[in-house]
């Protein structure tokens, strides 16, 4: 128990509200700044792609967001495993801070795949693997967030919207599975694929810096949606009222 | 039994029934699990009959062949191996084109292929129209591999 | 202190014979998602055309969603009667696993439910013109699906226990997890009916009811013990 | 285990903090309980007397403190106060559906085997005559006294009440303080909640004001 100590302490909520008071500047920055180069190598300076044309750009917010869905709920899962396991109240307050972000990032995700469709597939709309799977994904999460919105004591929704996301963490691959199963038409993976990445570096550079850019704004939001939830939730011990007076003498 | 021991004998039971729902998932994978059907399994008549389905192959170049003043289309797909003559009425997809992987759907009439829907698959490769063009032009014996239609696979 | 405690098999099969006793009692209650059941697949002659060919080929999607909406209507009020008079919270002071007591209760209610939802497949096969054929495949894969729906659903209406709308709020946490069930079961029963081998679907909705068996009940007692906060 | 329950208390809460919201119920409340006790809870409503109930019967989960049975703490309700403790809610666990006499006796049932006549004689003993009609058909009363046999029948050492005499007439009320009595002086241990006088042997008697 003792070796855990740290852990305990960075999970009490004065620690983690300043925590990630401080944090999250450090993601913001670099994030806005990676994005900017991302996009701007990716949708100006990239020459446009042999099959596809300029549609092909739109991969680079579409792949981060993709990635980003998928994040979001691995991280709802695995916060709400923590908190229901070591009751910990941290956990349970950054899985309802992350699940609106992931929630937005997979619409994202899939508007960009429905207008990069359009083109590519000639329809807004193919009933593609990959984009049904994340269509799912949606309805997940919109399922995680109506469960958690229907509690009035925040404590009980914690708990049970947890078990929820647990449910969903384990049944995320046989989703996959299954939709793939059911039809399929798609692309593999670009830049992950065995033997390297197929696409000349003048196209790959932005798109991992747009990787890292829209990562960093996920972990950024995180942070000052964390927050909020802290401060949401502790608004009855005292640590928080002196914390905010003197904050406040101090200026 | 302990607290501890009865812990230990759920979780016991709970990765047996996970293993054994695995070991059972793997049994489907025995069986069949093509998504669409090739050429050479409907020259081989393995293709269901009267039902629509996906095939799936390569269009073979030259076979393109539109007919003045209607949206109907004729092409040939080619797995490397048989061929299916395809007949298609409406807009094809800006990745239609020859020697490109698609995916029709439709059932067979007469050996040809009534198509309903056209979809393309694009590979997996992204590069510049001028790279794609000296691609083209030098010979790539390894080149035809990667614009093959990926069988069987999502 | 501790006197010797009744085996839980024992206790499973009490828990079981007490939700038949209670089932039998109310059994217009009983009839109702086998009603539904019958009522919505039946609806879609009605609104589309009843052309044999074009009934055929919507019919196991029908079959599937049809069973997938009584499964989750059926369960609604799976565990509101027992948590409203408090008797949920009497099994989980009873020193039994929880676990197993809840899962005698979802499997009594899979066989009240779940079973004549199965035996009532004849009939909509019928009206939906799928050859006899693919009869057997539909009913099996019915058995292993509602089966497996019966366990999910509870987890889902275990977690919508003490909120202030129930029944929506069930659908729409439990819809999107059930996606497998449905894909699997409805492409057993098209190939079945294409005179295809649906093996490969049989297998998957097996595997499928196994994970749900042994993951399931802990994840019901846990949302069951969430729900007396 | 079986030396440390004998000689020491049986329960022991610490410093236990509940919060309901952001309504701060129990602030800190310990206390001690052994066999021979009857330990009245009070407080006007909303005091938290049904929540301490819960938390010692392990339906809740203290924000912060412990609850100890015998010396061990408390983490799932059956680790250690299974058997031995019968709680009794406000709702009395009876399903409408069921006659008394299958309510009483399918909940005895989860733990031991109980025949028919046994939890006939019980329900005759707490003056329920009318055994095999559906519950729904009861009054209030004769609920409570229903829930109450259930409580005899559990064979359990200690007893959490809550508000055992709601609903009940004069004569109900003496039948369960005669029965509580009898428990103590048996060496069980309850603890109930109460609003007002509970009229029970002082020798015995605790008392922990809530507020």
């Amino acid at each position: 128990m003792a070796n855990f100590t740290w852990f305990y302490r960075l999970a009490s909520p004065p620690t983690s509200y300043a925590a990630a008071g401080r944090l999250w500047l450090w993601f913001a920055v670099p994030a806005v700044l990676l994005i900017a180069v991302g996009l701007y190598g990716g949708l100006v300076s990239a020459p446009a792609d042999y099959q596809q044309g300029d549609a092909f750009r739109i991969i680079y917010v579409h792949a981060p967001s993709a990635w980003l869905s998928l994040l979001g709920y691995s991280v709802l899962g695995v916060s709400a495993g923590i908190g229901l396991i070591w009751r910990m109240k941290l956990a349970h307050a950054l899985a309802a801070a992350v699940a609106p972000i992931g929630a937005s990032f997979t619409f994202l995700c899939l508007v960009t795949g429905s207008l990069w469709g359009r083109p590519m597939w000639g329809a807004y709309w193919a009933w593609d693997a990959r984009l049904t799977s994340e269509l799912i994904l949606l309805f997940m999460y919109l399922g995680y967030l109506a469960l958690r919105s229907s509690f009035d004591d925040v404590s009980r929704a914690d708990r049970a919207s947890a078990v929820l996301a647990l449910v969903g963490l384990v049944n995320v691959p046989i989703i996959h599975f299954s939709v793939n199963w059911w039809n399929s038409l798609h692309q593999g993976s670009t830049v992950l694929r065995v033997g390297g990445p197929a696409m000349p570096a003048s196209m790959l550079v932005p798109l991992l810096e747009s990787f890292l850019g829209f990562t960093l704004l996920f972990a950024a939001l995180s942070c000052v949606r964390l927050r909020a939830e802290i401060l949401m939730r502790e608004r009855r011990p005292t640590w928080l009222q002196d914390g905010l007076t003197v904050s406040a003498s101090h200026e | 039994m302990t607290a501890r021991q009865r812990r230990l004998a759920w979780v016991a039971a709970i990765l047996s029934g996970v293993g054994l729902s695995a070991l059972v998932a793997f049994k489907a994978f025995d069986q069949n699990l093509l998504y669409f059907v090739d050429p050479s399994q409907v020259v081989a008549g393995k293709a269901p009959q009267g039902k629509s389905f996906r095939i799936g192959g390569m269009v073979t170049k030259g076979s393109v062949v539109r007919l003045p003043g209607s949206l109907e289309v004729r092409f040939v797909i080619t797995d490397f191996a048989h061929s299916v003559p395809i007949r298609y009425t409406g807009l094809l997809p800006d990745l239609f084109r020859e020697g490109q992987g698609i995916i029709a759907h439709g059932r067979l009439q007469n050996g040809e292929f009534m198509a309903d829907e056209v979809l393309a698959k694009h590979d997996e490769k992204y590069m510049p129209p001028e790279v794609a063009q000296s691609l083209k032009t030098a010979p790539q014996p390894s080149a035809s591999l990667s614009t093959q239609p990926a069988q069987g696979q999502p | 202190m501790r006197i010797a405690l009744r085996p839980w098999p024992h206790v499973f099969v009490m828990v079981y014979q007490r939700e038949c006793r209670l089932a039998l009692r109310r059994w217009s209650q009983l009839a109702q998602p086998v009603v539904f059941f019958i009522m919505v697949t039946t609806l879609f002659p009605l609104a589309l055309s009843p052309e044999p060919s074009l009934l055929r080929s919507i019919a196991p999607g029908v079959v599937w969603v049809a069973a997938l909406l009584a499964s989750l209507l059926a369960l609604e009020t799976l565990f509101r009667a027992d948590w409203d008079n408090g008797t949920l919270e009497q099994w989980a002071l009873s020193g039994q696993p929880l676990a197993i007591l809840l899962l005698g209760k979802v499997s009594a209610h899979w066989c009240l439910t779940g079973v004549p939802l199965v035996l009532s497949a004849p009939v909509v096969a019928y009206a939906l013109g799928m050859p006899w054929t693919a009869l057997g495949v539909l009913m099996g894969s019915l058995a292993l699906g509602t089966a497996a729906l019966s366990l999910l659903g509870a987890v889902g209406a275990a977690l919508s226990l003490g909120t202030r709308r129930g029944s929506v709020l069930l659908s729409l946490m439990m819809l999107p997890l059930a996606m497998p069930v449905l894909i699997f079961g409805a492409r057993a029963t098209d190939l079945a009916m294409s005179q295809d081998a649906p093996d490969a679907g049989l297998w998957l909705l097996a595997a499928l009811l196994i994970a749900a068996l042994s993951l399931v009940p802990v994840a019901l007692a846990a949302a069951v013990r969430i729900s007396f906060e | 285990m079986t030396s440390a329950q004998i000689t020491g208390p049986i329960l022991s809460v610490r410093d236990v903090h509940l919060w309901r919201g952001a309504s701060h119920v129990l602030r800190g409340l310990s206390f001690e309980a052994s066999a021979g006790e009857v330990w009245v809870l009070e407080g006007a409503n909303g005091s938290g007397k049904t929540s301490l109930l819960r938390v010692i019967a392990g339906l809740l989960w203290p924000e912060e403190g412990s609850v100890q049975w015998h010396g061990d703490a408390l983490r799932a309700p059956e680790d250690a106060t299974a058997v031995s403790v019968s709680y009794l809610a406000h709702d009395a666990a009876l399903h409408d559906d069921l006659t008394p006499l299958e309510n009483v006796r399918d909940a005895t049932q989860l733990q031991r085997v109980c025949a028919t006549e046994e939890a006939q004689t019980i329900l005759e003993r707490v003056g329920v005559q009318i055994a095999d009609r559906a519950t729904r058909t009861l009054s209030a009363g004769q609920r409570r006294r229903v829930a109450l046999a259930r409580v005899l029948l559990s064979h359990a050492s200690v007893w959490l009440l809550d508000e055992p005499w709601t609903h009940l007439d004069a004569a109900g009320v003496k039948l369960f303080q005669e029965l509580i009595t009898d428990k103590v002086n048996k060496g069980g241990l309850v603890i109930l909640s109460a609003h007002h006088e509970v009229g029970l042997p002082s020798r015995s008697l605790r008392r922990l004001a809530l507020s």
